[in-house]
């Protein structure tokens, strides 16, 4: 088995924590319909969602009906706040990618209505579309063939074709592992899946979306999300299953594999569920999405405010299309990140501004929360910079790893970060752990074959 | 009791093998599994449970203890099922069709299992006509479902209705969660109850049995 | 008739708006279990109603239920949070006022729940109870007798018996002209319901209000809101239906009525939905609450950030007990009120932070809308000196009016301030009838009274 | 038409007296009523509207013009009853019971009224017996019922099940509207139509009685 040699990025875009700002990246990117993003402001990324209902045949006139309603009010409320710029994101939901067909008639449909409305208002937007990662449907999952992955490539294909500026998705190579070792808390099992099947799976990946976008002129390949790792972690954190200090790490942990699309050529923006984004920001200088407060319609965090410090889009991550006293939660969110990213804009506007509102933000959640504390603007440096610093993608999960858990011990030593004893003695067995992996991953890979090997598929990873 | 106290804290600990080897040692010095199981193992998982309420515990030792009351039961259960003894509380449960989330649901199962229930866990993406077939084949008291998407929530409606068609709703009580589900939701679609989370749905599966 | 001559208030609590800043009042107030406010630091004020549904014997123990759920899930997040304090608003729905022990039974289960969570978290709460103001059953209403003003008057001692630490009220009297003028455009009928009947009738309403406070020690005499005026022309303006300018200075005029329950007794904390509230904190010193884009749930403005640039609590306005990914809408804001509370009291911990915020709160959005021009801390100066330096609520109303048209001519003079020619037709036509105000009110409700005289009762109003 | 300029500005410029006076004239000198109406004032008001909908006239404009129709109309509709032309579209409309919002419920009455409906307003907090008998004794086309509450809602509910038990349901469409009102919730209680706000309100009441 050989290890893959990483070319890409071994130094960072942003060096330096004071050059790390919302709004702004060496690399700006302009899709869709004039939209510009990472080029001093920060605009809204709304995402939307279904009420709870069946998605069939017979209700799917219901169902356009649904994403035509949210459109047209989320495009109502931005023209009536003037947003500079926005970004519609549709996350296909599983019987969406099922039938590819169906994705791609509300790709049309959202664009219909970008298009009419930058036509009228003169209105810079763009529409982020991600299918649904379905390879998981046999255990173990199959990643590279198989009915699931055709029809995940052709909702790509086709959704491009139907008018999408972005592709995105998030991939869940390595899952399969994760979910069980996070469980068990067990590292290893984790630095598995993080260092050695994700980054395999996302490289592979990001070839063929790469390649979708090259043949569909004019679409991106935006970023993938290590939801279904890290944010599994932390809404496990959230409801007291698993320690914080471990959903740290994790999170830190799970920028190597993220990277992998970039290194692939995805350009940006990275998803805005993807925490991992300043990261991927410092190290590649391509604009990310980020979420906070501002996603509490879709879970809660201990990152609210942090989350927006070095975002380019700040976005609500999911909301249903239910009724409120205003008007539908889809046009109510949009009210809300229009008035955050103005607030945004406006500090940056004035000299010095967005630091200052940058280190605010910071300020107001990194040393409540060991997830928080890893995602200031210093944590981000760190990680990222042992991230190229070191030369596989197993050796940055193991570095990426380490350097979280110095943020957080270092943070500990200041007397800024408190966290309970048990929590502590977590740390020390991650601590602990780290410091005992093999040199070689494939090593690791012997070592769990017989708590794992079962649980994946060797060829979907090249192995 | 001496060995009491160390499958007590075999238990406590999540040390599986340790588990095995001491209960295999009382067995041999003439315990009674009833009482391994009264005295030393059922304290011990509540002591886990008070632990993990207490936020003193997190998943990982949970399920840990869980795996450690397993590996001692599998000694048991044969000399209890020998000597005639009903023991075990059956429960079906699984993701519904269109559902792919499993984390929650099977941490639900763990605890289950870890509070001394006999699991089947169908897994995810699991259709009415599954559900029903392991309900007529399998004969469980309970069926757990789970959903984390709102739209593969009606396919708990449609189970449900499945399991009456098929004329085997009475005999089972229906359990269901998920991030999206509610208590309203439970009621709409006559399911028996709901929990919020984990530790409330084995206090649901307790208070449905004194009823069943 | 006589013109009321007004003791207080000819002086400003707040002379510049330097001084004016979020979080911290001249006079804080201290209420419930340890909850201080405008010492220095904002906190959530939560506001919370049911879904759809109706109120009756049979409901009434959902009903509890939804008040029990809510009030849980509300305090868990801010425990999990961290929060330095919070306020829990209830809402009277009509029927809980009706039935004066059904509002009565909901304030002694929130407030059960507030004790809990002191005693456990030792979090600083309080809970403001805000009966519904029915008095307008009959037409003409009427305001000092007969049976709603009785129920009413008894579900304000019995809310204060069961444990509200704040009473505070969306008063009506004069609405039932204004409903009418507004809708009209009639500048004369707006003036004299704002300037004539409703300072009359908040007047009275504030004296009952503050004596029953008297009888219960502990409870506070909160505020009041000119809601049903102001907020309806917001609304009427959001939907394209009146000019903005309009209900800009309508906005500005309607601070002289809410003025007249501090000069009875009230105390503060003003109500959230009273944008008033910035010139009322200017003139009295006492802590306010506002609501901007935390209040998206509720209703949509024009006043996202400027709204909290001098606010001591900030609101959601209210949020319906509905599902979201996350949990219930209610937890969602929740969180959402303390990030936002979060980031404006990092800011004020830092020297001059608290100004700089303000600053940029307020440019956000003092220019793209009337209605936010007439927010600014200059333009709250410049009103509340107007209303302090005239004699009679009549003449206060004019001259907050004036001040309001001068606030905007000369934003639109200096190139900042933006409308279309229709909203131009419309200031010229309020400032010409401005001027146009006879000097003696008196002479004014003569010259209306074959408009207007049959839509209210007179003895209701002292007349 | 020289005069028919003169009443289609009247109405356009919301000048009531104008508009009685010149209608008056152009009646003594043998304009026909239909001439009038179709040829002046339905312009005037369609003109109204195209103001509206381009953010040209607020509502105050509207009223006005609707009341100057309302004025000049006074003296034709005695004129057409007489020569027995059918005319008016009768609407009732009412905020529902213990709901006293009526904002939102005037301006759809004035605009209706404005486009030439004949609007029999019930005011607010509207029993539903008050909406049957005035069904019953007023024999409207169209039912209006306004909520601007969450829990006056299910009155609308109410309303239409008291109609359908008084045997009039049929005879009638029913409109709903208000803030909280969803065009799912018209569906689920069964009414014949819902609108967002008061403009479309007119279309919807125009497309239904091209069904009625
Ligand atoms: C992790 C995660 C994933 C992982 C799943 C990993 C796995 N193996 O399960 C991955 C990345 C694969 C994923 C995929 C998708 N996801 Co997802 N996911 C999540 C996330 C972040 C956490 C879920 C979780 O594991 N929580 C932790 C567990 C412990 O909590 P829980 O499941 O609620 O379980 C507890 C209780 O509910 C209860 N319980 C659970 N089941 C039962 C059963 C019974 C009987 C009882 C009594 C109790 C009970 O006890 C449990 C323990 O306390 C949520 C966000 C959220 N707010 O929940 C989104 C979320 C559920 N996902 C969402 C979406 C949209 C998707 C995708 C469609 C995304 C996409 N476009 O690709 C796909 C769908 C895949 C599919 N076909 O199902 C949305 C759903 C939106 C909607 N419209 O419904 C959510 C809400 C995120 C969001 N805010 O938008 N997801
Ligand atoms: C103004 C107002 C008041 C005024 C009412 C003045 C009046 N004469 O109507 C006053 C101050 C009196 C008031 C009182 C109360 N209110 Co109020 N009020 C409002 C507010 C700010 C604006 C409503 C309004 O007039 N909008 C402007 C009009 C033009 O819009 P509209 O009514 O939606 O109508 C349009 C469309 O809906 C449509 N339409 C309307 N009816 C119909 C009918 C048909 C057939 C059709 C086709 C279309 C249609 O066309 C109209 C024009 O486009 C809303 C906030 C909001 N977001 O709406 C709260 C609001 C409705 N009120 C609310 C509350 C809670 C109350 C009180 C209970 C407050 C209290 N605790 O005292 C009392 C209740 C009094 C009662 N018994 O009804 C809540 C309701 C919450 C809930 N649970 O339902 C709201 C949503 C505010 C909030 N965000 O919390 N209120
Ligand atoms: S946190 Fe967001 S993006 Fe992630 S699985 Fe969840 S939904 Fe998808
Ligand atoms: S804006 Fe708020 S406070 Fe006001 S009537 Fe409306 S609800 Fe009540
Ligand atoms: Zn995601
Ligand atoms: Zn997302
Ligand atoms: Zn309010």
């Amino acid at each position: 088995m050989n290890e893959r040699t990483i070319r890409e990025y071994s130094t960072l875009a942003i060096p330096s924590q004071d050059q790390l700002l919302y709004g702004v990246s060496p690399h700006p990117l302009t899709c869709g319909l004039g939209l510009t993003i990472g080029a001093g402001q920060v605009f809204p990324e709304i995402n939307f969602t279904l009420p709870a209902m069946n998605i069939e045949p017979e209700t799917w006139p219901d169902v356009v009906a649904h994403y035509d309603e949210m459109a047209a009010q989320i495009l109502r409320r931005a023209v009536s706040l003037s947003v500079p710029g926005i970004l519609l994101e549709f996350e296909l939901l599983p019987p969406m990618t099922e039938c590819p067909e169906w994705g791609a008639e509300i790709t049309t449909v959202l664009k219909r209505h970008l298009i009419a409305c930058h036509e009228k208002h003169h209105l810079p937007c763009a529409l982020r579309v991600t299918p649904t990662d379905i390879r998981d449907q046999q255990k173990p999952p199959l990643m590279r063939t198989g009915e699931p992955w055709q029809r995940l490539k052709r909702s790509l294909e086709l959704c491009a074709a139907a008018g999408a500026d972005i592709l995105s998705i998030e991939s869940i190579g390595g899952k399969e592992v994760n979910d069980q070792a996070l469980m068990y808390g067990d590292f290893q099992g984790i630095v598995f899946a993080l260092g050695v099947l994700a980054p395999r799976d996302v490289s592979w990946l990001w070839t063929e979306i790469r390649d979708i976008c090259a043949e569909h002129p004019g679409v991106v390949p935006g970023g993938d999300s290590a939801c279904g790792f890290a944010n599994t972690a932390m809404q496990l954190a959230h409801q007291k299953m698993l320690p914080e200090v471990l959903a740290a790490v994790v999170r830190a942990m799970s920028a190597v594999r993220s990277l992998a699309a970039f290194e692939q050529g995805a350009i940006g923006p990275s998803k805005d569920c993807a925490y991992e984004g300043p990261v991927i920001k410092a190290i590649t200088g391509y604009p990310i999405s980020m979420e906070g407060k501002s996603a509490s319609c879709a879970h809660f965090s201990p990152l609210g405010n942090i989350a927006a410090a070095m975002c380019d889009l700040w976005s609500n991550e999911s909301v249903q299309n239910v009724r409120l006293l205003s008007g539908n939660a889809p046009e109510a969110y949009t009210e809300l990140l229009a008035y955050d990213c103005r607030l945004m804009n406006t500090a940056a506007a004035n000299q010095g501004g967005a630091l200052q509102m940058r280190n605010w933000m910071t300020e107001s959640d990194e040393w409540l929360s060991p997830q928080a504390a890893v995602l200031s603007p210093d944590a981000t440096i760190r990680i990222a910079a042992a991230i190229v610093a070191a030369d596989t993608p197993y050796h940055r999960v193991i570095a990426a790893g380490n350097a979280a858990v110095r943020v957080l011990k270092d943070g500990i030593e200041r007397q800024k970060l408190h966290i309970t004893r048990k929590e502590h003695q977590w740390l020390t067995r991650i601590d602990d752990a780290l410091r005992a992996f093999p040199a070689d991953e494939g090593a690791l890979l012997l070592e769990l074959e017989s708590q794992y090997g079962s649980l994946y598929d060797k060829a979907s990873y090249g192995l | 009791m001496a060995q009491s106290k160390e499958l007590y804290d075999a238990i406590l600990n999540g040390d599986a093998k340790k588990a095995h080897a001491v209960t295999q040692t009382a067995l041999a010095v003439g315990a009674l599994p009833m009482d391994l199981i009264s005295e030393s193992m059922v304290p011990a998982m509540d002591e886990v449970g008070r632990l993990f309420e207490a936020e003193e515990y997190f998943v990982p030792e949970l399920l840990l203890a869980g795996r450690a009351m397993k590996s001692a039961m599998e000694l048991l259960r044969p000399l209890l099922v020998a000597s005639g003894q009903k023991l075990s509380v059956r429960v079906v449960i699984g993701t519904v069709k269109g559902d792919l989330h499993d984390i929650g649901k099977n941490i639900v199962a763990s605890m289950l299992e870890g509070s001394g229930f006999e699991v089947i866990d169908l897994g995810t993406d699991v259709s009415p006509e599954m559900f029903v077939a392991a309900v007529e084949e399998r004969r469980p008291h309970i069926v757990c479902m789970s959903a984390l998407l709102t739209v593969t929530m009606p396919a708990m409606k449609t189970t449900i209705d499945a399991l009456k068609t098929a004329g085997v709703r009475t005999a089972v009580k229906v359990l269901i969660g998920g991030a999206p589900v509610t208590m309203q939701y439970a009621k709409e679609i006559g399911a028996d109850g709901y929990s919020e989370n984990a530790s409330a749905a084995v206090g649901l599966v307790k208070n449905l049995l004194t009823v069943v």
